[in-house]
């Protein structure tokens, strides 16, 4: 089998529901969707406006599931939807959105249009049209099990490195553990020192907790490409593993696409509910926050901003907790002038960070980003997603900007109370 | 055709037709829509997708911050010629008469003058727009035939009912009426084929758009 | 009867017309003076609510002439409080009203003898003599 | 009367003075809707007139045009323009019957062919001859015969003009007007139920007067009469501009005279003189007794959908369609949306698992 022009329009067939009718009827091409995306926001390119991205998708739907648009086919007054169309399309669909929902939020008539595009990818990706980056990280995360081809010697590495620094051992298949917990490639390549970090906070509240050897890895390919099949095949890794180790809880961690991957998606790709709960890092510290288990000692003195990642807070409903356990341990937390569910994307998300074509694009777009930090000029950012650190220091470096981008699980665990580090951050 | 027996059919069947195709056209849409369905969502809620639904629905007649100071022209005008052309469809005294008689139910009307004013400022606010769709790159490049259309035919309605409630013409009065009544079922038997439906269609999808993010426990 | 339904008959300016047509009478009253032209209005072509057109008679009032005419049947020939402004009334012989002019002019023509009743009016008056002088 | 007299000639024999006719023509012109300052020149053409023989035919019609006519019985203008016309035939005020009257009709179109006004009131059945006759002549045969040597046919009322109630649906005698049998012959239609009398003699005091038949609209009416519209010309229209209207016939609205558009009324969109002209010597018209216009000038106005209801409400029941179409819409559209779910149900059972090896185009 191959991908295919036919096996790519049924994937849209399939993919249309009646949220996705409503959408399409109700659009007026009003164009606010356009400037609610930074990709058209920064290059006031108008093919770049959300909801054109979708109109091989319109088409489909109004010719196979519209009583007018059959009727309308079969005297020629709409064309079919081509293989040549969907090639014109790869880049809108891919390289310039990263399905951040903030057009979702703007459109006047309540058009999801983040919704629309992660169905579309269905179909993109199943006629073969999908970037090539993103099909080699899909099916490294497949046969490796990693996107960035971690292995789990690698983690081991890290895990004994942290272990070295914390002077006491990580928990790893520990079954019966209330919690286990995954990893995004990222953390463990780039910012091991979130292993540490959690620990320590685990540690200090008394969680029970683990990792899996067979189910670390908390990235999804499978719905950043677009592939429903692919990405099951990724969850029941997890759920096999949660299964296994009989953990009450998975968490999440400092990954935005993970957490709609493990927590949205997740049952709805494998079709059947959990039987173990899945919670954001930042929903977990939240609660020991409010059961009085994690305790601060000293505040960051620096002007702090958050950076919502948009598949946690817009898309996730992960929002509030983040400036609660920020306001714990920063004197001066500042705001961007939109933020929480209205916030811009750093333009990484979404597949876009993995896709090497798009460098050029999404660096440019971060200059909404620049504007936002410009209006309030931080010291440094916290964030909740290695995806959009990664990309913010890109950004950051890009546009000459000397400012931090911290972690705020890490952050966190700078200022535990009874911890030797406390309040010595550098 | 003698202008009499013009008015008789447009009011008679003509309003018929239209009213069939309209309600027909309307009902089979939105039966489509929803009858496609979505799945049962299997993830935990974390909060109530009817909730959401319900909520956005009408926070989303409210436009955002960002939104409102990026777009502030295409917001307001927007604005206006939608409520003007409420303004003058559901509160003027001879439409609220025939609300009544097909629906037999009534409201209070607005002073006659409020109107006739509302009615300039819509057509003015829908020149506006048109000229922003014209001038606005983006709208520029989304608009289709029907965007220009659906326009047209939103905008007739206005002008042919001022110029035959003032009786302003070279036509005499009871044919400008009667036009006006065309231009109205014109916009009625295009209606289902039409964005227009989004009239209708902007419930569900505003619906829907607030039960998903509703049932993560987002405000959308 | 109902005051308020009297309050109908009294009728307010509804129509707004008695104002410009004392203005219409003001500019005939000027050309009358300049030219000597007449001006003639007929009360019957205007739109008037119940009561205007007694509040316009009322502001016009009366004058030093009022003449009534025996010519198939009745006609009153008024001269309003303002010279030159003539209110003519035609009725029929059951004295209903068949025409109601404002004329502005030095006099009605119809107050003048006519040439054919004059000539008429001789060739009377001379049968009479030759039979009286018989 | 000899035929050959002039109008001045008839009117000075019957000793009316020169006051007298100058009065006439002042009423005259005010008939006629004429500006005063005509009235030099209508003298004078009244002067010269010569008296036209008039056959009047009446058809289906219930004589209510011939009563506004005829209603008032002293010497009126009215009165008088009909002493100056011969009028030969009219079976409702003739003395003569049958044979006698019907050679009345002969002689007088014999006599007067090509010069007669013919005269028409009521409408002509062509659903079966039989339906009206008169001397057993059908109304169309006789009016086909009569109409041949006229010079003018009046159509007096909205039954001869347009059909009128007969016409209304659903046309049982398969009535039409004479306009829809007769097309070579200048036709003045004067429609109304009935017609304002003073507009009837103003219109053969135009043909005595110029000899000519007057300015018409589209719908054959003359334009000094129907030429603005009753809302046009109402002494409520402030009323209707600032939306005050009665809502019933005796709340405080109708007490206050306000705009009796929601009662019904056709003003907008009827042409007639009835809010200038006025009825009764110019006494009142129906809006300013409080009653609705019911536009008895149009065409088919007993087909409007009712004289109480809105102009602006429709006239036929919108609210079955409505029912029916939103029915037959929900029908038809789960119909549809079930034959979408039954394409969607195969769409995903012929779903291919896509696989890392699908991912890429295949040679």
């Amino acid at each position: 089998m191959s991908a295919s022009l036919d096996r790519g329009l049924n994937a849209f067939r399939e993919q249309i529901d009646a949220p996705v009718a409503a959408f399409f009827s109700s659009c007026v091409h009003c164009g606010l969707c356009a400037e609610a995306c930074l990709f058209y926001t920064e290059t006031n390119d108008p093919t770049l406006t959300p909801i054109h991205k979708l109109e091989p998708l319109r088409r489909v739907w109004k010719q196979e599931y519209t009583f007018w648009g059959r009727y309308a086919r079969a005297f020629g007054l709409t064309r079919p939807v081509t293989d040549e169309e969907l090639t014109d399309w790869e880049t809108l669909v891919y390289d310039s959105c990263t399905m951040c929902g903030r057009c979702s939020m703007v459109c006047p008539v309540g058009n999801d249009i983040a919704y629309m595009i992660r169905k579309m990818r269905e179909g993109m990706a199943a006629a073969g049209h999908a970037p090539p980056d993103l099909v080699g990280a899909t099916q490294r995360a497949v046969t490796i099990g990693s996107p960035m081809g971690v292995k789990l010697p690698a983690l081991q590495a890290q895990i004994r490195h942290a272990e070295e620094e914390l002077g006491f051992s990580i928990p790893v298949d520990v079954e019966g553990a209330d919690y286990m917990l995954l990893l995004s490639s990222m953390e463990i390549m780039n910012f091991p020192e979130f292993i540490s970090a959690i620990a320590r906070i685990f540690k200090h509240a008394n969680v029970s907790w683990t990792i899996s050897s067979e189910a670390f890895e908390a990235t999804n390919s499978g719905i950043q490409i677009g592939v429903s099949d692919i990405a099951a095949e990724l969850v029941e890794r997890i759920v096999a593993a949660a299964g296994k180790l009989k953990v009450k809880s998975v968490i999440s961690p400092e990954c935005g696409h993970a957490y709609m991957a493990i927590r949205w998606e997740g049952p709805n790709l494998i079709g059947r509910p959990y039987d173990f709960k899945v919670v954001h890092i930042l929903e977990l510290l939240e609660q020991l926050r409010e059961e009085g288990r994690l305790r601060t000692t000293g505040k960051e003195t620096q002007r702090l901003t958050y950076h919502d990642p948009c598949q946690i807070s817009r898309r996730g409903g992960v929002v509030q907790q983040p400036r609660n356990l920020l306001n714990m341990v920063a004197e001066d937390f500042v705001e961007m002038p939109e933020t929480g569910t209205m916030n811009w994307c750093c333009g990484a998300g979404g597949g876009v960070s993995s896709n090497e074509r798009a460098d050029d694009l999404r660096l440019k777009a971060f200059n909404r980003k620049k504007k936002q930090l410009d209006a309030i000029h931080p010291d440094a950012i916290v964030s909740a997603c290695s995806n959009c650190r990664i990309h913010l220091e890109d950004g950051l470096e890009e546009y000459g900007m000397d400012m931090p981008v911290l972690s705020l699980t890490e952050t966190i665990a700078e200022y535990l109370a009874g911890s030797e580090q406390a309040g010595s951050k550098e | 055709m003698s202008e009499a027996e013009l008015l008789l059919w447009v009011r008679g069947p003509a309003l018929q037709i239209a009213t069939a195709i309209f309600l027909l056209g309307v009902v089979v849409r939105l039966a489509e829509i929803l009858m496609l369905g979505r799945k049962k969502d299997l993830a935990e809620a974390r909060g109530s997708a009817v909730a959401g639904g319900l909520r956005t629905i009408f926070s989303r007649f409210v436009p955002d911050r960002g939104t409102l100071q990026r777009s502030t022209f295409n917001v307001v005008a927007g604005y206006i010629f939608h409520i003007g052309f409420f303004v003058v469809l559901f509160l003027f005294t001879p439409h609220i008469l025939l609300f009544q008689d097909v629906l037999n139910v009534s409201w209070p009307s607005l002073p006659t003058p409020m109107v006739d004013a509302t009615t300039i400022v819509t057509i003015i606010a829908l020149l506006a727009v048109l000229a922003h769709r014209l001038q606005n790159p983006v709208m520029r490049f989304l608009s289709g035939f029907q965007d220009y259309l659906v326009w047209l035919v939103t905008i007739l309605p206005l002008v042919t009912g001022y110029l035959a409630f003032h009786r302003i013409g070279a036509v005499p009065p009871p044919t400008l009426i009667a036009i006006h009544i065309l231009s109205v079922e014109l916009l009625m038997v295009i209606f289902p084929f039409t964005k227009l439906m989004h009239a209708f269609t902007f419930f569900m999808a505003r619906y829907y758009n607030g039960a998903i993010s509703g049932y993560r426990g987002v405000n959308s | 009867m109902d005051t308020e339904l009297l309050k109908v008959e009294s009728g307010e300016d509804l129509t707004h017309n008695v104002q410009p047509l004392l203005h219409e009478i003001r500019h005939a009253l000027v050309k009358l003076l300049d030219d000597g032209g007449n001006t003639v209005i007929d009360l019957r072509s205007l739109p008037l609510a119940p009561g205007e057109e007694q509040k316009l008679l009322d502001k016009l009032g009366q004058g030093e002439v009022y003449a009534r005419l025996h010519a198939l049947g009745p006609s009153e020939i008024v001269e309003t409080r303002y010279p030159g402004v003539w209110v003519v009334v035609h009725f029929n012989y059951d004295n209903e009203v068949i025409g109601k002019f404002i004329e502005v002019c030095d006099m009605p023509r119809l107050l003048c003898s006519q040439q054919e009743d004059i000539r008429q009016g001789l060739e009377q008056l001379q049968t009479q003599l030759v039979w009286c002088n018989e | 009367m000899s035929k050959d007299e002039t109008l001045g000639e008839a009117l000075r024999r019957q000793g009316i003075s020169r006051r007298g006719f100058l009065k006439f023509c002042a009423a005259t012109a005010s008939l006629m809707a004429l500006p005063p300052g005509m009235v030099p020149a209508i003298a004078a053409a009244l002067e010269k007139a010569r008296r036209p023989s008039v056959i009047w035919l009446s058809f289906q019609e219930c004589t209510g045009c011939t009563e506004s006519l005829t209603r008032s019985h002293s010497p009126t203008v009215e009165g008088l323009i009909f002493d100056t016309i011969s009028l030969d035939y009219h079976h409702t005020l003739q003395a003569a019957s049958g044979t006698a009257a019907e050679a009345a009709r002969e002689a007088a179109m014999e006599e007067n062919y090509g010069k007669y006004i013919l005269v028409v009131d009521g409408s002509i059945p062509l659903g079966n001859p039989g339906f009206s006759t008169i001397a057993g002549i059908s109304n169309k045969n006789m009016l086909l015969d009569t109409a041949k040597g006229a010079a003018a046919i009046i159509s007096v009322g909205t039954c001869a003009a347009y059909g009128g109630i007969p016409h209304a649906k659903p046309n049982p005698t398969g009535a039409v007007p004479v306009s829809e049998l007769i097309k070579d012959k200048p036709i003045i239609n004067i429609p109304g139920c009935p017609p304002i009398p003073v507009v009837i003699t103003g219109v053969l005091a135009h043909f005595l007067t110029f000899g000519t038949i007057p300015e018409l609209d589209e719908l054959g009416r003359p334009m000094a009469f129907y030429g603005n519209s009753i809302h046009d010309r109402c002494y409520r229209r402030p009323f209707y501009d600032k939306g005050l209207f009665a809502e019933t016939f005796d709340d405080e609205g109708a007490k206050k005279g306000w705009c009796l558009y929601k009662l019904g009324c056709k003003g907008p969109t009827t042409y007639n003189a009835c809010a200038t002209t006025k009825w009764n010597e110019g006494t009142s018209f129906p809006i300013e007794a409080g009653h609705p216009c019911l536009g008895c000038s149009q065409p088919d106005f007993w087909d409007g959908g009712g004289f109480y209801k809105a102009l602006s409400m429709p006239t036929e029941d919108i609210t079955r369609t409505a029912v029916y179409a939103v029915g037959a819409g929900a029908a038809a559209g789960v119909a549809l949306g079930a034959l979408n779910r039954a394409k969607k149900k195969r769409i995903e059972k012929a779903h291919e698992k896509v696989t890392i090896n699908d991912l890429e185009k295949g040679d």
